[in-house]
Protein backbone atom coordinates (compact mmCIF):
# COMPACT_ATOMS: atom_id res chain seq x y z
CA UNK A 1 0.00 0.00 0.00
CA UNK A 2 1.04 3.58 -0.97
CA UNK A 3 -0.45 6.49 -1.50
CA UNK A 4 1.89 9.71 -3.34
CA UNK A 5 0.51 13.27 -3.99
CA UNK A 6 3.39 15.35 -6.32
CA UNK A 7 3.86 17.51 -8.51
CA UNK A 8 5.86 15.02 -11.30
CA UNK A 9 4.36 12.58 -13.78
CA UNK A 10 4.07 8.96 -12.87
CA UNK A 11 5.12 6.72 -15.47
CA UNK A 12 2.62 3.52 -15.22
CA UNK A 13 5.31 1.31 -16.55
CA UNK A 14 7.63 2.14 -13.99
CA UNK A 15 5.40 1.87 -11.00
CA UNK A 16 3.51 -1.63 -12.00
CA UNK A 17 7.09 -2.95 -12.09
CA UNK A 18 8.02 -1.76 -8.73
CA UNK A 19 4.68 -2.88 -7.38
CA UNK A 20 5.28 -6.65 -8.99
CA UNK A 21 8.82 -6.77 -8.74
CA UNK A 22 10.13 -9.92 -7.16
CA UNK A 23 6.37 -11.59 -6.67
CA UNK A 24 4.95 -14.63 -8.11
CA UNK A 25 1.43 -14.11 -6.39
CA UNK A 26 0.07 -11.67 -8.45
CA UNK A 27 -2.00 -12.52 -11.70
CA UNK A 28 -4.03 -8.98 -12.22
CA UNK A 29 -3.04 -5.14 -12.25
CA UNK A 30 -5.74 -3.14 -12.75
CA UNK A 31 -4.64 0.73 -13.65
CA UNK A 32 -6.33 3.74 -13.71
CA UNK A 33 -5.26 6.99 -15.54
CA UNK A 34 -7.23 10.34 -14.99
CA UNK A 35 -6.28 12.68 -17.89
CA UNK A 36 -7.33 16.43 -18.13
CA UNK A 37 -9.70 16.54 -21.07
CA UNK A 38 -9.36 19.83 -23.60
CA UNK A 39 -13.03 20.46 -23.32
CA UNK A 40 -15.21 21.13 -20.24
CA UNK A 41 -18.62 22.27 -19.47
CA UNK A 42 -18.87 23.13 -23.12
CA UNK A 43 -15.91 25.41 -23.13
CA UNK A 44 -12.29 24.87 -24.04
CA UNK A 45 -10.01 24.52 -20.98
CA UNK A 46 -6.57 26.48 -21.05
CA UNK A 47 -5.11 24.99 -17.50
CA UNK A 48 -6.33 23.40 -14.78
CA UNK A 49 -4.86 24.17 -11.28
CA UNK A 50 -5.01 21.02 -8.50
CA UNK A 51 -5.63 22.30 -4.71
CA UNK A 52 -5.26 19.89 -1.63
CA UNK A 53 -5.43 19.61 1.81
CA UNK A 54 -1.33 18.61 2.79
CA UNK A 55 -1.80 16.15 5.63
CA UNK A 56 -5.43 15.17 5.49
CA UNK A 57 -4.77 13.82 1.53
CA UNK A 58 -2.44 11.76 2.51
CA UNK A 59 -4.47 10.38 5.61
CA UNK A 60 -7.78 10.31 3.55
CA UNK A 61 -5.69 7.80 0.31
CA UNK A 62 -4.52 5.74 3.04
CA UNK A 63 -7.38 5.37 4.65
CA UNK A 64 -9.22 4.66 1.08
CA UNK A 65 -6.76 2.46 0.25
CA UNK A 66 -7.04 0.48 3.80
CA UNK A 67 -10.63 0.15 3.03
CA UNK A 68 -10.38 -1.40 0.36
CA UNK A 69 -8.18 -3.87 1.65
CA UNK A 70 -10.59 -4.59 3.81
CA UNK A 71 -12.88 -5.44 1.07
CA UNK A 72 -11.08 -7.47 -1.70
CA UNK A 73 -7.80 -9.87 -1.57
CA UNK A 74 -5.23 -7.63 -2.67
CA UNK A 75 -1.50 -8.35 -2.75
CA UNK A 76 -0.47 -4.65 -3.90
CA UNK A 77 -1.89 -0.94 -4.56
CA UNK A 78 -1.34 2.48 -5.22
CA UNK A 79 -2.54 6.22 -5.58
CA UNK A 80 -0.64 8.65 -7.00
CA UNK A 81 -2.22 12.43 -7.53
CA UNK A 82 -0.95 15.57 -8.60
CA UNK A 83 -1.34 18.79 -7.62
CA UNK A 84 -0.50 22.02 -8.97
CA UNK A 85 -1.08 23.54 -12.62
CA UNK A 86 -1.93 21.11 -15.66
CA UNK A 87 -2.62 21.12 -19.27
CA UNK A 88 -5.32 19.02 -21.27
CA UNK A 89 -3.73 15.92 -22.09
CA UNK A 90 -1.86 15.91 -19.25
CA UNK A 91 -1.99 12.86 -16.37
CA UNK A 92 -3.57 13.72 -12.77
CA UNK A 93 -4.77 10.31 -10.58
CA UNK A 94 -3.18 7.03 -11.27
CA UNK A 95 -4.38 4.23 -8.96
CA UNK A 96 -3.22 0.77 -9.22
CA UNK A 97 -4.15 -2.75 -7.75
CA UNK A 98 -2.83 -5.79 -7.87
CA UNK A 99 -4.10 -8.93 -7.11
CA UNK A 100 -4.18 -13.14 -7.60
CA UNK A 101 -7.56 -12.26 -9.95
CA UNK A 102 -8.64 -10.28 -11.80
CA UNK A 103 -11.86 -9.19 -10.73
CA UNK A 104 -10.94 -8.08 -7.57
CA UNK A 105 -8.13 -6.13 -9.34
CA UNK A 106 -11.19 -4.52 -11.61
CA UNK A 107 -13.54 -3.50 -8.39
CA UNK A 108 -10.99 -2.32 -6.06
CA UNK A 109 -8.96 -0.30 -8.39
CA UNK A 110 -12.85 1.20 -9.39
CA UNK A 111 -13.75 1.32 -5.80
CA UNK A 112 -10.26 3.21 -5.37
CA UNK A 113 -11.62 6.04 -7.95
CA UNK A 114 -15.02 6.33 -6.85
CA UNK A 115 -13.77 7.19 -2.71
CA UNK A 116 -10.70 9.62 -4.16
CA UNK A 117 -13.44 11.52 -6.35
CA UNK A 118 -15.78 11.75 -2.96
CA UNK A 119 -13.48 11.52 0.17
CA UNK A 120 -9.82 13.05 -1.02
CA UNK A 121 -9.17 16.58 -0.52
CA UNK A 122 -8.34 17.78 -3.80
CA UNK A 123 -10.13 20.87 -5.31
CA UNK A 124 -9.90 21.42 -9.31
CA UNK A 125 -9.77 25.09 -10.61
CA UNK A 126 -9.95 25.69 -14.37
CA UNK A 127 -9.31 28.29 -16.81
CA UNK A 128 -10.73 28.43 -19.94
CA UNK A 129 -9.68 29.65 -23.10
CA UNK A 130 -11.95 32.54 -23.03
CA UNK A 131 -10.11 33.65 -20.09
CA UNK A 132 -13.39 32.36 -17.72
CA UNK A 133 -13.05 29.63 -14.82
CA UNK A 134 -13.73 28.66 -11.91
CA UNK A 135 -14.02 26.00 -9.26
CA UNK A 136 -14.60 23.00 -10.22
CA UNK A 137 -18.08 22.08 -8.88
CA UNK A 138 -18.64 18.70 -7.73
CA UNK A 139 -20.53 15.76 -9.46
CA UNK A 140 -23.49 14.24 -7.98
CA UNK A 141 -22.57 11.32 -9.90
CA UNK A 142 -19.83 10.72 -8.01
CA UNK A 143 -21.72 10.68 -4.82
CA UNK A 144 -23.75 8.25 -6.30
CA UNK A 145 -20.73 6.19 -6.97
CA UNK A 146 -20.01 6.07 -3.83
CA UNK A 147 -22.50 5.49 -2.38
CA UNK A 148 -23.22 2.28 -4.34
CA UNK A 149 -20.02 0.45 -2.54
CA UNK A 150 -21.95 1.88 0.59
CA UNK A 151 -25.05 0.07 -0.26
CA UNK A 152 -22.61 -3.30 -0.70
CA UNK A 153 -23.25 -3.25 -4.12
CA UNK B 1 -10.90 26.72 23.73
CA UNK B 2 -8.09 28.25 21.15
CA UNK B 3 -8.06 26.33 17.54
CA UNK B 4 -6.58 26.17 13.67
CA UNK B 5 -8.74 27.08 11.21
CA UNK B 6 -8.42 26.02 7.55
CA UNK B 7 -9.82 27.33 4.48
CA UNK B 8 -9.14 26.02 1.22
CA UNK B 9 -10.74 26.49 -3.00
CA UNK B 10 -13.04 29.03 -3.04
CA UNK B 11 -14.04 29.14 0.54
CA UNK B 12 -9.88 29.91 0.89
CA UNK B 13 -10.75 32.27 -1.72
CA UNK B 14 -14.05 34.18 -0.81
CA UNK B 15 -12.70 34.65 2.85
CA UNK B 16 -9.21 35.80 1.56
CA UNK B 17 -6.96 33.84 4.02
CA UNK B 18 -5.74 30.48 4.34
CA UNK B 19 -5.75 29.73 8.28
CA UNK B 20 -6.17 31.56 11.25
CA UNK B 21 -6.37 30.69 14.74
CA UNK B 22 -9.08 31.34 17.04
CA UNK B 23 -10.25 31.32 20.73
CA UNK B 24 -13.88 29.82 20.62
CA UNK B 25 -16.92 31.01 23.52
CA UNK B 26 -17.25 27.76 25.22
CA UNK B 27 -20.73 26.99 23.82
CA UNK B 28 -19.40 26.24 20.73
CA UNK B 29 -18.84 22.87 21.00
CA UNK B 30 -20.53 21.29 17.26
CA UNK B 31 -19.20 22.16 13.79
CA UNK B 32 -22.42 23.52 13.29
CA UNK B 33 -22.69 25.94 16.08
CA UNK B 34 -18.97 26.61 14.97
CA UNK B 35 -20.34 27.45 11.12
CA UNK B 36 -22.92 29.58 12.84
CA UNK B 37 -20.61 31.54 14.97
CA UNK B 38 -18.38 32.05 12.08
CA UNK B 39 -21.25 33.29 10.21
CA UNK B 40 -21.95 36.15 12.24
CA UNK B 41 -18.20 37.77 11.66
CA UNK B 42 -19.85 40.05 9.14
CA UNK B 43 -21.22 39.51 5.29
CA UNK B 44 -18.58 37.32 3.71
CA UNK B 45 -18.53 35.47 6.75
CA UNK B 46 -22.39 34.89 6.45
CA UNK B 47 -22.22 34.43 3.04
CA UNK B 48 -19.99 31.75 2.74
CA UNK B 49 -20.91 30.08 6.22
CA UNK B 50 -24.74 30.61 6.74
CA UNK B 51 -25.69 27.92 3.61
CA UNK B 52 -25.74 24.75 5.34
CA UNK B 53 -24.83 22.17 2.70
CA UNK B 54 -22.86 23.93 0.90
CA UNK B 55 -19.56 23.33 2.36
CA UNK B 56 -17.80 20.47 4.05
CA UNK B 57 -15.71 20.20 7.33
CA UNK B 58 -13.27 18.05 8.78
CA UNK B 59 -11.80 17.54 12.35
CA UNK B 60 -8.30 17.19 12.20
CA UNK B 61 -7.96 15.70 8.92
CA UNK B 62 -11.08 13.55 9.03
CA UNK B 63 -14.38 14.39 7.61
CA UNK B 64 -16.84 15.62 10.10
CA UNK B 65 -20.51 15.83 9.86
CA UNK B 66 -22.58 19.00 10.96
CA UNK B 67 -23.37 17.39 13.98
CA UNK B 68 -19.93 16.20 15.03
CA UNK B 69 -18.34 17.40 18.48
CA UNK B 70 -15.13 19.74 18.22
CA UNK B 71 -13.89 18.96 21.64
CA UNK B 72 -10.25 18.48 21.85
CA UNK B 73 -10.06 19.48 18.40
CA UNK B 74 -6.41 20.83 17.01
CA UNK B 75 -7.79 22.02 13.42
CA UNK B 76 -11.11 22.39 11.90
CA UNK B 77 -10.77 22.95 7.86
CA UNK B 78 -13.64 23.77 5.77
CA UNK B 79 -13.76 23.87 2.25
CA UNK B 80 -16.86 23.01 -0.84
CA UNK B 81 -17.15 18.89 -1.74
CA UNK B 82 -13.99 17.73 -3.26
CA UNK B 83 -13.28 17.58 -7.21
CA UNK B 84 -10.09 15.52 -7.90
CA UNK B 85 -9.11 12.43 -9.51
CA UNK C 1 -9.26 -0.45 -31.92
CA UNK C 2 -6.00 -2.81 -32.58
CA UNK C 3 -4.97 -6.12 -31.57
CA UNK C 4 -2.11 -7.73 -31.45
CA UNK C 5 -0.80 -10.93 -30.68
CA UNK C 6 3.47 -11.71 -30.29
CA UNK C 7 5.75 -13.04 -28.43
CA UNK C 8 7.74 -10.17 -27.08
CA UNK C 9 6.71 -8.45 -24.41
CA UNK C 10 4.32 -5.38 -23.74
CA UNK C 11 5.37 -1.94 -22.25
CA UNK C 12 2.17 -0.45 -20.88
CA UNK C 13 3.16 3.49 -20.40
CA UNK C 14 4.46 2.89 -24.06
CA UNK C 15 1.04 1.85 -25.15
CA UNK C 16 -1.27 4.19 -23.25
CA UNK C 17 0.88 7.26 -24.38
CA UNK C 18 0.29 5.40 -27.98
CA UNK C 19 -3.51 5.40 -27.30
CA UNK C 20 -3.49 9.02 -26.48
CA UNK C 21 -0.95 10.39 -28.31
CA UNK C 22 -2.38 14.13 -29.50
CA UNK C 23 -5.80 13.80 -28.19
CA UNK C 24 -7.35 15.94 -25.39
CA UNK C 25 -10.69 14.24 -25.34
CA UNK C 26 -9.81 10.90 -23.33
CA UNK C 27 -10.42 11.56 -19.33
CA UNK C 28 -9.78 7.48 -18.29
CA UNK C 29 -7.92 5.50 -19.32
CA UNK C 30 -8.06 1.77 -17.64
CA UNK C 31 -5.43 -1.08 -18.32
CA UNK C 32 -5.63 -4.70 -17.26
CA UNK C 33 -2.25 -6.91 -16.83
CA UNK C 34 -2.52 -10.20 -16.74
CA UNK C 35 1.06 -12.51 -15.36
CA UNK C 36 1.71 -15.73 -15.18
CA UNK C 37 1.40 -16.61 -11.18
CA UNK C 38 4.22 -18.94 -9.79
CA UNK C 39 1.54 -21.39 -7.82
CA UNK C 40 -1.13 -23.13 -10.13
CA UNK C 41 -3.21 -25.87 -9.08
CA UNK C 42 -1.89 -25.97 -5.45
CA UNK C 43 1.78 -26.73 -7.76
CA UNK C 44 4.90 -24.63 -8.22
CA UNK C 45 4.73 -23.43 -11.89
CA UNK C 46 8.14 -23.68 -13.70
CA UNK C 47 6.64 -22.17 -17.29
CA UNK C 48 4.08 -22.04 -19.18
CA UNK C 49 3.27 -22.63 -23.10
CA UNK C 50 0.38 -20.11 -25.03
CA UNK C 51 -1.00 -21.56 -28.07
CA UNK C 52 -3.41 -20.36 -29.72
CA UNK C 53 -5.55 -20.66 -33.96
CA UNK C 54 -3.63 -17.94 -36.19
CA UNK C 55 -6.07 -15.91 -38.05
CA UNK C 56 -9.08 -16.61 -35.56
CA UNK C 57 -7.56 -15.00 -32.68
CA UNK C 58 -6.75 -11.95 -34.31
CA UNK C 59 -10.72 -11.92 -35.82
CA UNK C 60 -12.17 -12.76 -32.62
CA UNK C 61 -9.92 -10.31 -30.69
CA UNK C 62 -11.49 -7.75 -32.90
CA UNK C 63 -15.05 -8.78 -32.74
CA UNK C 64 -14.86 -8.94 -28.85
CA UNK C 65 -13.27 -5.13 -29.46
CA UNK C 66 -15.94 -4.23 -31.60
CA UNK C 67 -18.65 -5.58 -29.23
CA UNK C 68 -17.15 -3.19 -26.39
CA UNK C 69 -17.22 -0.35 -28.73
CA UNK C 70 -20.47 -0.90 -29.57
CA UNK C 71 -21.57 -1.12 -25.78
CA UNK C 72 -19.72 1.98 -24.44
CA UNK C 73 -18.37 5.05 -25.56
CA UNK C 74 -15.00 4.43 -26.05
CA UNK C 75 -11.81 6.42 -27.60
CA UNK C 76 -9.49 4.10 -27.80
CA UNK C 77 -8.84 0.23 -26.89
CA UNK C 78 -5.96 -2.04 -27.51
CA UNK C 79 -5.81 -5.68 -26.84
CA UNK C 80 -2.03 -7.78 -26.89
CA UNK C 81 -1.80 -11.16 -26.37
CA UNK C 82 1.41 -13.31 -25.71
CA UNK C 83 1.80 -16.67 -27.27
CA UNK C 84 4.96 -19.61 -26.49
CA UNK C 85 7.11 -20.01 -23.51
CA UNK C 86 6.08 -17.79 -20.55
CA UNK C 87 7.85 -18.25 -16.84
CA UNK C 88 6.24 -17.50 -13.50
CA UNK C 89 5.75 -13.18 -13.32
CA UNK C 90 6.15 -13.07 -16.81
CA UNK C 91 3.16 -10.75 -18.27
CA UNK C 92 0.68 -12.83 -20.58
CA UNK C 93 -2.23 -10.33 -21.70
CA UNK C 94 -2.79 -6.36 -21.96
CA UNK C 95 -5.96 -4.90 -22.71
CA UNK C 96 -6.81 -1.25 -22.11
CA UNK C 97 -9.63 1.11 -22.72
CA UNK C 98 -10.30 4.99 -23.07
CA UNK C 99 -13.04 6.78 -22.70
CA UNK C 100 -14.22 9.80 -21.68
CA UNK C 101 -15.28 9.33 -18.46
CA UNK C 102 -14.25 6.34 -15.78
CA UNK C 103 -17.08 4.37 -15.76
CA UNK C 104 -16.73 2.89 -19.68
CA UNK C 105 -13.50 2.66 -19.17
CA UNK C 106 -13.95 0.28 -16.33
CA UNK C 107 -16.41 -1.72 -17.17
CA UNK C 108 -15.37 -1.87 -20.65
CA UNK C 109 -12.24 -3.36 -19.57
CA UNK C 110 -13.32 -5.80 -17.65
CA UNK C 111 -15.81 -6.64 -20.34
CA UNK C 112 -12.80 -6.94 -22.65
CA UNK C 113 -10.94 -9.71 -20.28
CA UNK C 114 -14.37 -11.64 -19.54
CA UNK C 115 -15.08 -12.01 -23.20
CA UNK C 116 -11.29 -12.51 -23.99
CA UNK C 117 -10.94 -15.35 -21.25
CA UNK C 118 -14.14 -17.51 -22.87
CA UNK C 119 -13.96 -17.01 -26.63
CA UNK C 120 -10.72 -16.02 -27.69
CA UNK C 121 -8.59 -19.62 -28.45
CA UNK C 122 -5.58 -19.56 -26.86
CA UNK C 123 -4.99 -22.63 -24.41
CA UNK C 124 -2.21 -22.57 -21.72
CA UNK C 125 0.18 -25.56 -21.17
CA UNK C 126 1.62 -25.91 -17.81
CA UNK C 127 4.50 -27.30 -16.26
CA UNK C 128 5.27 -27.83 -12.62
CA UNK C 129 8.07 -27.79 -11.08
CA UNK C 130 7.94 -31.17 -10.02
CA UNK C 131 7.81 -32.17 -13.80
CA UNK C 132 4.17 -32.77 -13.96
CA UNK C 133 1.96 -30.82 -15.98
CA UNK C 134 -0.91 -30.78 -19.08
CA UNK C 135 -3.39 -28.41 -20.80
CA UNK C 136 -4.99 -25.94 -18.01
CA UNK C 137 -9.30 -26.48 -17.77
CA UNK C 138 -11.29 -24.07 -18.05
CA UNK C 139 -13.11 -22.26 -15.07
CA UNK C 140 -16.99 -22.34 -15.02
CA UNK C 141 -16.00 -19.06 -12.93
CA UNK C 142 -14.70 -17.43 -16.82
CA UNK C 143 -17.93 -19.23 -18.21
CA UNK C 144 -20.31 -17.10 -15.49
CA UNK C 145 -18.24 -13.98 -15.57
CA UNK C 146 -18.93 -13.42 -19.44
CA UNK C 147 -22.78 -14.49 -18.63
CA UNK C 148 -23.33 -11.88 -16.54
CA UNK C 149 -22.71 -9.42 -19.72
CA UNK C 150 -25.02 -11.45 -22.08
CA UNK C 151 -27.66 -11.08 -19.01
CA UNK C 152 -27.23 -7.21 -19.76
CA UNK C 153 -25.67 -6.53 -16.12
CA UNK D 1 -17.85 -31.90 -49.92
CA UNK D 2 -13.67 -31.17 -49.36
CA UNK D 3 -12.86 -29.44 -46.24
CA UNK D 4 -9.79 -28.23 -44.21
CA UNK D 5 -9.55 -29.61 -40.21
CA UNK D 6 -7.74 -27.69 -37.68
CA UNK D 7 -6.74 -28.97 -34.15
CA UNK D 8 -5.52 -27.35 -31.17
CA UNK D 9 -3.70 -28.15 -27.59
CA UNK D 10 -4.94 -31.64 -26.53
CA UNK D 11 -7.03 -32.54 -29.37
CA UNK D 12 -4.12 -32.01 -31.61
CA UNK D 13 -2.11 -33.72 -29.03
CA UNK D 14 -4.23 -36.94 -28.70
CA UNK D 15 -4.79 -36.95 -32.56
CA UNK D 16 -1.45 -36.19 -33.43
CA UNK D 17 -1.72 -33.79 -35.84
CA UNK D 18 -2.65 -30.12 -35.97
CA UNK D 19 -4.43 -30.44 -39.87
CA UNK D 20 -6.04 -32.61 -42.50
CA UNK D 21 -8.06 -32.29 -45.09
CA UNK D 22 -10.72 -34.65 -45.74
CA UNK D 23 -13.73 -35.56 -48.05
CA UNK D 24 -17.14 -35.33 -46.58
CA UNK D 25 -19.96 -38.34 -47.90
CA UNK D 26 -23.03 -36.04 -48.17
CA UNK D 27 -25.00 -36.67 -45.46
CA UNK D 28 -23.12 -35.22 -43.12
CA UNK D 29 -23.80 -31.07 -42.89
CA UNK D 30 -23.90 -30.11 -39.61
CA UNK D 31 -21.08 -30.10 -36.90
CA UNK D 32 -22.71 -32.80 -34.69
CA UNK D 33 -22.66 -34.99 -37.51
CA UNK D 34 -19.15 -34.26 -38.35
CA UNK D 35 -17.94 -35.32 -34.85
CA UNK D 36 -19.63 -38.66 -35.02
CA UNK D 37 -18.28 -39.01 -38.17
CA UNK D 38 -14.56 -38.50 -36.95
CA UNK D 39 -15.31 -40.44 -34.00
CA UNK D 40 -16.07 -43.12 -36.22
CA UNK D 41 -12.62 -43.62 -37.25
CA UNK D 42 -11.19 -45.46 -34.56
CA UNK D 43 -10.51 -45.52 -30.71
CA UNK D 44 -8.71 -42.81 -30.59
CA UNK D 45 -10.77 -40.31 -32.39
CA UNK D 46 -14.09 -41.77 -30.20
CA UNK D 47 -12.45 -40.73 -27.36
CA UNK D 48 -11.72 -36.77 -28.76
CA UNK D 49 -15.01 -36.52 -30.29
CA UNK D 50 -17.01 -39.21 -29.16
CA UNK D 51 -17.91 -36.65 -25.61
CA UNK D 52 -20.01 -34.15 -26.54
CA UNK D 53 -19.85 -31.01 -24.57
CA UNK D 54 -15.84 -31.55 -24.02
CA UNK D 55 -14.92 -30.16 -27.11
CA UNK D 56 -15.77 -26.82 -29.11
CA UNK D 57 -15.93 -26.19 -33.04
CA UNK D 58 -15.33 -22.96 -35.03
CA UNK D 59 -16.37 -22.77 -38.68
CA UNK D 60 -14.05 -20.07 -40.63
CA UNK D 61 -12.72 -18.88 -37.51
CA UNK D 62 -16.35 -18.11 -35.93
CA UNK D 63 -17.03 -20.16 -33.00
CA UNK D 64 -19.92 -22.48 -33.66
CA UNK D 65 -22.71 -24.74 -32.12
CA UNK D 66 -22.83 -28.20 -32.77
CA UNK D 67 -26.34 -27.70 -34.47
CA UNK D 68 -24.75 -25.51 -36.80
CA UNK D 69 -24.50 -26.13 -40.30
CA UNK D 70 -21.22 -26.62 -42.04
CA UNK D 71 -22.53 -26.10 -45.76
CA UNK D 72 -20.07 -24.29 -47.56
CA UNK D 73 -17.43 -23.48 -45.15
CA UNK D 74 -13.68 -23.91 -46.04
CA UNK D 75 -12.23 -25.01 -42.94
CA UNK D 76 -13.62 -26.15 -39.59
CA UNK D 77 -11.11 -26.35 -36.55
CA UNK D 78 -12.07 -28.71 -32.58
CA UNK D 79 -10.38 -27.64 -29.47
CA UNK D 80 -10.94 -27.74 -26.00
CA UNK D 81 -12.74 -24.31 -23.71
CA UNK D 82 -10.23 -21.80 -24.24
CA UNK D 83 -7.90 -20.97 -21.19
CA UNK D 84 -5.66 -17.66 -22.79
CA UNK D 85 -6.04 -14.03 -20.94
Amino acid sequence: MAVRVATADFDVSAEIAALTAGRTDIGAVVTFTGLVRGEAHGKSLASMTLEHYPGMTEAELARIETEAHARWPLQASLIVHRIGPLAPGDAIVLVVAASAHRHAAFEAAAFLMDYLKTRAPFWKKETATDGTGGWVDARDSDTSAEQKWQAGQ
Amino acid sequence: MTIRLLYFAWVREKLGRSEEIVTLPPEITRVDALMAWLAGRDDVHADVFGRPGVIRAAIDQVHAQPSASIAGAREIAFFPPVTGG
